[in-house]
């Protein structure tokens, strides 16, 4: 069997698990299933990528994806505990809009990337000769190194506004807030209210209830 | 310090107007006085135009010249022709009477008001004198921002409507005014300045956009029929300070910018088109009179009339065109082209006195509907011979100002076409009806109600102020020949451009 | 020898001074200040003014021309103010201030419990100021401003006492139509500096004959003739000035006005500046033919039919009020066939009886403490003896009673339409004619209903009547025919000027018929071309004003005069009862003239309401509903409207921003895409 | 192998990173009494990196680490600009961040982290470099987005943003590798370098309108906008002032380097593809223009109004950028300065009338604030003059430089679009001035200004600037135009 | 034989599934990040295979910073995630329209 062939087969089978596993990530019921066939596309993905002798990317897709990023969604898909029969509705109104617009976008994209030019180009020699990783990481810390900094910075970024943002003050603690406090003015914690003595036990309303406005802020 | 004088009448009342608003609500009466101060000494300075300024040649003259925007080849240049200077005087003199007018009325926050109107004042001279085309439109639009806040605060229950109504109309304007100056900038290679707009050939089709463009800038600031609308509403709402400065002053800039853009930037579309300008103020004096007949508010009716008396304005420079390119008689164009001047600055006098004395009215009645008043002279004897007489003056009486300008423009038209003039001279009919018929239901009659009983006759500063006014109307209407000398040599340069064709 | 600036200018500014001093300081000066003042300004003007005319006439002083000051100089336009001095003008001058200081003379009597009375003063002076300075003028601009001030003092003074709704009407009516007149008169002074690039007089008329073949080009295969459409153009303004139908009816309104100014400026003065201005023009005017009939046929109707409004008025003052637009008529129909000195003359001879006439009713109305009706006379020479013989001296003189002053200016118009040859002149001729019987008429019966007959008065002493302390009371008089003191003698500064007028009612034409109607007393003031002086050939046949009186009782005028005379006579003296009669039998017609033809009624509904109406459908439709409503908030309400619809976009959904994010960039593509092919 | 003059360039963006860090390690040891500390330590880092910034300009354009970064004249004025107007941004946060409770510390250094991103990102070089920056920069901005932790609006506003954000690097990443697989190259000049002989034209412009539509979301340009709105209503209004301003220098750079460098003419020939781009942000610019001034017409939130005029206001960027010059490209760019300054000041208007339980974010909030704070109340009129482009006002001089570099492209009609959507326009900004001075305060809403002197006082200097800034704008002119001369 | 076309088709079918994904998804936020990693992994693949067929190297390093960023831009979005279902109890993006207009 010839290795193109066999190459191509390869190429569509994954290819087309990669293509079902996307359209369940955007159409099952179930988040938890959906990631598990984003899992899928990831992997189908990977191997595809190893077709292209892009070895090391594929490892790292399948490390950093699959292993990491993957895993944090199902955490969380699970930690959220969300209502699975509320979801649906609309769902199957909108379809159709939903493909045409894809297809319509699908065929103009095609149209403009000139297919027929690029199915000139096949594969040749690997440029990254022997080793792929020797390559890149050749590239990366020579030509590259700027760039390499920054997605340092960006990850430090990543960890600063996660801890920032799900850091959480305990609820229930009474805390005092000195601005608040200093803020608040005479007039914000009592009303007085006029009561005429000779009606008092006649027609006077309710008098409004005295509301402290430092929790009215609360709420 | 005399080739700076131009830029000192410009920036002393802007700069004056710190201190005032510095001298903050606490102190209204402090703030008055440096107000009036800075406000006569403007007056004091602009006067110095006078021997400072060559009235023989009718050149721009006190050239002060310093470049802003190097790059975009913008200058900070001003100077001064006759009609400016006419226009500034008139400016600063009103100015004064507007401080005074407002002396004890405005109680509300009088800092900002005496603030505003002075910033106003730096603007509209620097309308008057700018020579280059983005400083001009910088000025003429910086006035809009005090004018806007005052018939807003100080205005009355729809001032709101009004006052968004006068900026939005005023903007829409001169936006398309600003592309067109951009465009020339385009096509001058680079300069602001009018002079070289003025140089610059262009095709009938280019013209004609331009001329669209300066049209709706300064038709609606005239304001020209159809696109009037704002006026009367602005002047009902604005306090009478607002709508003295609005009618006496603003109103000019229009006319003002169409003898200094559209007529040398686009003079063959001008005069392609003079027959809409023509039939536009032709419908001002009679469709606005008709209008103005029947109106129940006196502010709203003088401001009618301020539209049909700006229709003589630019009848008179437009109807240039047929007497210098079609009937080849310059001396009559510069007739009717000083008759448009001449209006123009006795209109300032007239309705600045007119809306003056409704506002005399309004502080006491606190109305302004005509069917609220009626025998006036009965307990206002000084105040009522001031009224006659600006409504003398309105309805254009030999004698008074307001007859000199239309009657050069009649005069003009007739050379022109004699059913120009005809329609125009429907003026004496319909502006004597809705003023004197307005005078009648005001001023005659026996006491109507008890409101007017209880009027009290004008105090030393109204009178002051109204004298003053009625000076200006009777010295022009007696004697225009030192206002017109001063005009007359930049008409007569602007009327010989008129006769050169671009394309 | 010639005349001085200075001696002029005098002229002029005496009585503006007297009315600044009156106007502005009348408080201070009080009121015995206010008289002495403007009456030492008129006084002093109309010594002048003899004096200037005495130089013209007798002295030999040369015709004055000369401008005071530039209005304004542009190119070669140029209007000024100056004096044009001849033996016209300084007659006008001498009949305005002449007239106007009797008036100021009369006025003290006259107005003396009037609270307003250094006002009067200063307006009677203001008016003089105006009317000498419209004579006087040099050029149109001038005129007109005269032209417009005496309107404006018109106005003030008919207004006087403004409380009187009617009288407040009554001038806002005379202003505006004063005010069609002057829209013709300023389009004539247009048409004459178009034609001839001058606003100066004498310039203008030495160059009147370029203006014949010159046309103005209406449509643009129709022309007119230049002078003609000059010449009408300006007769209109003297239609509104002069009160010519169809700009008479402000005039019998305007005697809302007190008396002394109904005298002086409706009758004596400004009502005759239209007479005057044509006269002044006539060498413009003589230039057309077409211009001139218009005039006379005019004038023609004016002078007959105002008059027989005149027989049915029962307000003493409206008979003279129509009496002078009558006699205005007269003097139209004079221009019209060419007789321009015959109508001057008539102006300065109807002045004196005019004014006489005016200030004898307002003797009368005094005596009577403001009472107008002639129904509630009666028999009133007894209580007023010296007012009643002038009143009949200025009647006399009114209905061309020959060797009266009235004779000699009316009969000459007569005989000189009767002459003429221009088109329209039979008209004219019948009109003059009937317009003789007619005055004739009128005159008699207001002397009969005033002066004699039954008293129709009654006299009731009340506790504490508040007499005529005040003029300006709406209802000065309770129940009509009831006076609260009986009828009086009027004091003697008002007695004296009738008597000073009563004199030249005489005398005048008798004395001035000669030189000024065949004579070359205006010298070239008037110009006439020789085919059209129907005065030259009337003059063949005078020989002296004695025999020209005698002659007089043998013409036709006269015995239909007489016809007038013992018409009334009969009617309002023997048999009373008979005018009722007549009424009721006549009823359409009286019902006509009381109504005044429905003129009033007529332009009433099509002008005033129709003006208010109009404007209100303009305003309702064009600026509220059309660019206020469709266009300017109308626009902006659509802005609003499509900004709503937009706002409703942002839905809130993520999906839609998507959504609008992916159709973007589809559309980009397919854009590109489509380009690309 | 970077060498020592590499750093040296990089040397504002490597202080600022190690300052940020220092400082995120200070935040954290310090006591809470201490932490004001943090908050004049972070001006002053700003502030010095300002002055590197400047201080350290060459003469001539360099690049760095092959060609990854660039240091030119552009970069230097948008940089010195999104460093001061950070720092003012940091002045106004105070007492806002103070008195809500935000956490102090992740605020500063998050934004100095996300300045360093708008640094990369208008010096980048490469498409490697502005991905990377553009995404310290977003990331950094999702973050602050959501920092008030305990409001719906905040986490709303975030989420939107970056799921909308994600979309738009995922179309931007899209288009780079277009581009990229056109060119094969990912450098900046090479990729223009190549543009003229690819045989890869469709695929070149199929990419451009990825790119193009990754751009027009950062600026907000219509009919990628649909975050804005939502964004700047929902933010913290002191996260809200640094995204609707410094952000949007930004986005101009990334516009220039990835369009112009990339993608545009060269000087005097027709190289490159501004003709295909300058027509589709013409209709970007319309749409926006249309978009942003209609629906700011209605709004009620004065957070939102300010959000659609920004979207209006990136139209009238994108004006100027059509021209596709040197001379469009300054109009632009001075456009850009403009708004950003003016916008940093209504921004901090909303917060120094603010404060905690009173967000003065409804216009009707503003009732009144001429008769209980009337210098505030001017200083609001001239940034909203200033915002409607009403001279003699600093926004002015930006509208009339985007319009003259319209015309001079032969654009007259989009110039004219200009100006019909300046009157619209001038409608909305006319009304929080009218609220101000016309109408009465309510009772109840007791606008005051804060009591925090510093912010008071930088407002007012911003505010002011805008005034003088209006009368001498020339200097500012020329080194935009100088920036793009060479 | 697999050509440059087989994966920049791939890619692009990716990538307008993601897409779709974004827009037709009423359900739940998760699911637009997830969408959002497809989106990345479309332009991954195109940024490998063009590396790959032109033998520049510049691809393949893109697609490793890509995968970095994508790595964080995944914890912010999932801390964003929470956050939003601590404040609303709730992930479901038709319900997330307090703000609009």
């Amino acid at each position: 069997m010839n290795t193109d062939l066999l190459q191509l087969i390869c190429f569509y089978l994954f290819a087309a698990v990669a293509v079902i596993g996307a359209l369940m990530v955007i159409t099952v019921k179930n988040s938890v299933h959906a990631v598990l066939s984003l899992v899928l596309t990831f992997f189908s993905m990977a191997c595809v990528w190893l077709l292209a002798e892009a070895e090391f990317l594929a490892v790292a897709l399948v490390v950093v994806y699959v292993g990491a990023v993957m895993v944090l969604f199902l955490f969380v898909v699970m930690m959220l505990d969300i209502k699975q029969e509320v979801v649906r509705e609309g769902f199957i109104r909108y379809l159709p809009v939903g493909i045409v617009v894809a297809v319509v976008m699908l065929v103009e994209m095609l149209a403009m990337i000139g297919v027929k030019a690029m199915h000139a180009h096949t594969l040749g020699p690997n440029p990254a000769g022997n080793s792929n990783v020797a390559w890149l990481g050749q590239a990366l810390y020579t030509d590259f190194l700027l760039p390499f900094e920054i997605a340092a910075l960006i990850l430090t970024v990543g960890i600063v506004a996660a801890v920032a943002l799900t850091l959480r003050q305990r609820v229930g603690v009474r805390h005092q807030t000195a601005s608040q406090q200093v803020e608040v003015q005479a007039t914000d914690r009592v009303r007085v209210i006029k009561v005429a003595t000779e009606q008092m036990a006649s027609v006077s309303p309710a008098p409004a209830p005295v509301v402290d406005p430092t929790q009215e802020n609360a709420k | 310090m005399s080739n700076h004088l131009l830029s000192l009448l410009i920036w002393l009342p802007v700069v004056g107007a710190i201190p005032v608003l510095l001298a903050g609500n606490g102190r209204p009466g402090l703030a008055r006085w440096i107000s009036l101060l800075v406000a006569v000494a403007t007056f004091a300075a602009s006067l110095a135009l006078i021997p400072a300024y060559d009235a023989t040649t009718g050149t721009m003259q006190l050239n002060e010249s310093m470049s802003w925007i190097p790059s975009l080849g913008i200058n900070y240049s001003l100077a001064v022709d006759g009609i400016s200077v006419a226009l500034i005087i008139l400016t600063t003199f009103t100015q004064i009477l507007v401080i005074v007018g407002a002396w004890e009325i405005i109680q509300n926050k009088p800092h900002q008001y005496m603030a505003a109107m002075l910033m106003l004042e730096g603007a509209m001279i620097g309308v008057f004198c700018a020579t280059d085309a983005m400083l001009f439109y910088v000025f003429f639009e910086a006035m809009l921002i005090p004018m806007f806040i005052i018939i807003g605060i100080w205005g009355g229950p729809r001032r709101v409507y009004a006052t968004l109504k006068f900026f939005i109309y005023t903007f829409f304007g001169s936006i398309f005014m600003l592309v067109g100056l951009l465009y020339l900038w385009h096509k001058t290679g680079g300069s602001f300045a009018i002079s070289d707009m003025a140089a610059v050939h262009l095709t009938l089709t280019e013209q004609s956009w331009l001329f669209f463009a300066f049209l709706l800038g300064f038709a609606i600031k005239v304001p020209m029929v159809p696109v009037h609308t704002w006026l009367p509403d602005a002047h009902v709402e604005a306090p009478t300070g607002g709508s003295v400065v609005l009618a006496a002053v603003m109103l000019k800039i229009g006319g003002y910018g169409f003898i200094r853009f559209s007529l040398p930037i686009a003079p063959d579309a001008s005069q392609h088109y003079e027959w809409l300008i023509i039939v536009l103020s032709l419908i001002a004096v009679c469709y606005i009179g008709y209008i103005a007949l029947v109106q129940q508010d006196m502010k709203k009716l003088v401001a009618y009339s301020s539209i049909a008396h700006m229709g003589f304005v630019t009848l008179g420079i437009f109807i240039a065109f047929i007497l210098v390119r079609e009937t080849n008689n310059p001396d009559a164009a510069r007739l009717g082209m000083q008759g448009a001047m001449v209006q123009m600055i006795s209109h300032g006098f007239i309705s600045g006195a007119m809306f003056s004395c409704i506002g005399v009215l309004y502080d006491r009645m606190h109305t302004r509907q005509i069917k609220d008043y009626g025998g006036v002279i009965n307990v206002m004897p000084i105040f009522a011979p001031f009224y006659v007489l600006f409504a003398m003056a309105n309805s254009g009486l030999p004698g008074t100002s307001g007859f000199v300008g239309e009657f050069m423009v009649i005069l003009a038209a007739f050379s022109a076409n004699p059913w120009i003039a005809l329609f125009a001279a429907f003026t004496l009919i319909i502006g004597a009806a809705y003023t004197l018929w307005m005078v009648k239901r005001v001023l005659w009659g026996n006491v109507t109600n008890k409101h007017v009983a209880e009027l009290k006759d004008v105090n030393g500063r109204e009178i002051f102020m109204l004298s003053a006014f009625a000076a200006g109307v009777l010295l022009f209407g007696i004697w225009p020949e030192p206002l017109v000398h001063l005009m007359d040599a930049s008409v007569a340069r602007i009327v010989e451009q008129l006769a050169i064709t671009k394309v | 020898m010639s005349l001085s600036l200075s001696i002029l200018l005098t002229i002029a500014l005496a009585p503006l001074v007297g009315a600044i001093l009156a106007g502005l300081f009348g408080k201070l000066i009080g009121r015995a200040g206010a008289h002495t003042a403007t009456i030492l300004g008129v006084a002093i003007a109309c010594g002048l003014s003899f004096y200037v005319l005495y130089q013209l006439v007798w002295g030999g002083a040369q015709n004055f021309n000369q401008d005071v000051y530039t209005w304004f100089e542009i190119g070669r336009f140029h209007a000024s103010v100056g004096f044009m001095i001849d033996r016209l003008t300084a007659m006008m001058m001498v009949v305005v201030t002449f007239v106007s200081l009797l008036v100021h003379l009369y006025t003290i009597g006259y107005m003396a419990e009037d609270p307003s009375y250094q006002r009067f003063f200063s307006y009677i002076s203001l008016f003089t100021f105006s009317m000498l300075m419209l004579v006087m003028s040099n050029n149109f601009m001038q005129l007109f401003f005269g032209w417009e001030a005496v309107g404006l003092v018109s106005y003030l003074l008919i207004g006087f006492w403004y409380k009187r709704p009617t009288a407040i009407f009554a001038n806002l009516k005379a202003f505006l139509v004063n005010r069609v007149g002057d829209f013709g008169f300023l389009l004539g002074i247009s048409a004459i500096l178009y034609f001839m690039g001058t606003l100066d007089y004498q310039t203008a008329f030495d160059h009147a004959p370029e203006l014949v073949g010159k046309t103005l080009q209406i449509t643009q295969n129709h022309a007119w003739d230049a002078a003609t459409v000059i010449g009408i153009l300006l007769f209109i303004g003297a239609m509104g000035k002069s009160a010519q139908v169809p700009l008479h009816v402000w005039l019998p309104d305007s005697m809302e006005g007190p008396t002394p100014i109904s005298a002086l400026i409706h009758a004596a003065t400004m009502v005759t500046a239209g007479i005057f201005m044509v006269a002044r023009m006539s060498p413009i005017f003589e230039l057309t033919d077409a211009a001139l009939s218009f005039i006379l046929v005019i004038g023609a109707t004016t002078a007959l039919f105002t008059g027989l409004i005149g027989i049915v008025q029962n307000d003493i003052k409206r008979v003279i009020a129509y009496s002078t637009l009558s006699q205005l008529g007269y003097m139209t129909v004079a221009l019209g066939v060419s007789a321009y000195s015959g109508a001057v003359f008539h102006l300065m001879t109807h002045a004196f009886f005019k004014a006489l006439l005016f200030l004898g009713a307002g003797s009368v109305i005094m005596g009577m403490h403001h009472e107008q009706d002639m129904r509630y006379m009666g028999g009133l020479r007894k209580y007023m003896p010296v007012t009643w013989i002038t009143m009949w001296i200025g009647s006399l003189a009114l209905a061309g009673t020959p060797f009266f002053a009235g004779f000699y200016s009316k009969d000459a118009i007569i005989e000189a339409v009767g002459e003429s040859h221009r088109w329209g002149a039979g008209y004219a001729y019948f009109c003059v004619l009937g317009g003789v019987f007619v005055t004739s008429l009128y005159s008699f019966r207001l002397l009969y209903m005033t002066f004699h007959g039954k008293e129709r008065f009654t006299i009731e002493h009340k506790a504490h009547g508040h007499g005529h302390d005040a003029h300006d009371d709406d209802d000065h008089h309770g129940t009509p025919g009831v006076l609260e003191h009986a009828p009086h003698e009027s004091p003697w500064v008002v007695t004296v000027p009738l008597i000073l007028l009563a004199i030249p009612s005489i005398v005048i034409g008798g004395l001035t018929v000669g030189p000024m109607l065949f004579g070359d007393w205006f010298g070239k003031a008037i110009h006439v071309n020789e085919a059209n002086d129907v005065l030259a050939e009337l003059g063949h046949e005078f020989h002296g004003a004695l025999a020209a009186g005698l002659h007089g009782f043998a013409q036709p005028p006269f015995w239909i005069a007489f016809a007038g005379f013992a018409v009334a006579t009969y009617i309002y003296l023997f048999n009373v009862a008979l005018a009722g009669k007549i009424k009721n039998a006549l009823k359409p017609v009286y019902e006509l003239l009381d109504h005044k033809y429905w003129i009033d009624e007529l332009y009433f509904a099509v002008f005033a309401k129709g003006g208010v109406k109009l404007g209100e459908g303009l305003s309702k439709v064009g600026d509220t509903a059309i660019i206020d409503g469709a266009i300017v908030n109308g626009s902006a309400n659509l802005v609003q409207r499509i900004a709503g619809g937009v706002r409703r976009l942002q839905s809130g959904f993520l999906f839609h921003y998507v959504f609008a994010m992916i159709l973007g960039l589809i559309l980009l593509l397919g854009g590109y895409w489509l380009i690309g092919q | 192998m970077p060498s020592i003059n590499d750093i040296l360039i990089l040397l504002p963006e490597i202080y600022l990173v190690v300052a940020a860090c220092v400082l995120l390690l200070l935040d954290a040891w310090l006591k809470p009494g201490q932490k004001g500390a943090v908050h004049w330590l972070s001006i002053l880092v700003l502030l010095v990196g300002a002055y590197l910034v400047v201080s350290g300009q060459p003469a001539s354009s360099v690049t760095a680490f092959g060609g990854m970064f660039v240091r030119d004249g552009v970069a230097e004025v948008l940089k010195l600009f999104s460093l001061v107007i950070t720092a003012m941004i940091f002045v106004y946060a105070r007492p806002y961040l103070k008195e809500r409770a935000i956490p102090f510390g992740e605020f500063y250094t998050l934004t100095i982290f996300a300045t360093v991103g708008i640094m990369f990102l208008v010096s980048a070089g490469s498409l490697v470099t502005s991905y990377l920056g553009l995404e310290l920069l977003t990331l950094s901005s999702y973050a602050l987005v959501a920092l008030n932790r305990d409001s719906s609006l905040s986490s709303e506003a975030a989420i939107k943003y970056f799921v909308l954000g994600a979309l738009a690097s995922g179309m931007l990443l899209y288009g780079m590798s277009m581009v990229y697989g056109a060119t094969h190259s990912l450098d900046l000049h090479t990729i223009h370098a190549a543009i003229v002989g690819t045989e890869w034209k469709t695929l070149l412009l199929f990419g451009l309108v990825f790119m193009i539509t990754g751009i027009g979301f950062k600026l907000g340009a219509a009919p990628f906008h649909m975050w804005i709105p939502d964004v700047y209503q929902g933010s913290p209004t002191a996260v809200t002032v640094f995204i609707g301003s410094a952000q949007k220098l930004a986005a101009f750079g990334m516009a220039y380097r990835l369009l112009s460098t990339g993608m545009g003419d060269a000087a005097g020939g027709a190289t490159g593809l501004a003709p295909q781009w300058q027509l589709m942000l013409a209709v970007l610019a319309v749409l926006s223009l249309a978009i942003g001034n209609l629906v700011a017409l209605v709004q009620t939130n004065l957070k939102r109004l300010l959000a659609y005029s920004t979207i209006s206001h990136m139209g009238y960027l994108l004006v100027g950028f059509v021209n596709a010059g040197p001379e469009g490209y300054s109009a632009s760019m001075f456009y850009a300065v403009s708004y950003a300054l003016t916008s940093a000041a209504a921004f901090g208007m909303i917060i120094v009338l603010s404060r905690s339980g009173f967000e003065c974010e409804e216009i009707d909030d503003l009732k009144g604030l001429n008769q209980r704070s009337p210098w505030f109340a001017f200083l609001m009129l001239l940034i909203m003059f200033s915002l409607a482009g009403v001279p003699p006002l600093f926004g002015f001089y930006g509208k009339l430089l985007v319009l003259k570099a319209a015309v001079d492209a032969g654009m007259l009609w989009l110039a004219l679009v200009g100006a019909v959507a300046a009157i619209i326009g001038l409608y909305y900004y006319l009304r929080v001035v009218k609220v101000m001075y016309f109408d009465a305060p309510t009772e109840g809403t007791d606008v005051r200004a804060t009591a925090d002197a510093p912010a008071r006082w930088v407002l007012s200097l911003n505010a002011l600037a805008l005034l003088v800034l209006g009368f001498a704008w020339s200097p500012l002119l020329t080194w935009c135009e100088r920036a793009f001369a060479g | 034989m697999i050509t440059l076309s087989h994966y920049i088709v791939l890619g692009a079918i990716l990538f307008c599934i993601a897409v779709a994904g974004l827009f037709i998804n009423r359900k739940n936020v998760i699911v637009l990040l997830m969408a959002i990693e497809l989106m990345l992994l479309a332009v991954n693949t195109n940024f490998v295979a063009f590396s790959r067929f032109f033998g520049d190297v510049g691809g393949q390093v893109f697609v490793f910073f890509i995968l970095t960023v994508a790595a964080a831009e995944s914890a912010i979005g999932l801390a964003i995630l929470v956050l939003l279902f601590r404040n609303r109890s709730t992930i479901n993006v038709a319900e997330i329209d307090s703000m609009k207009g």
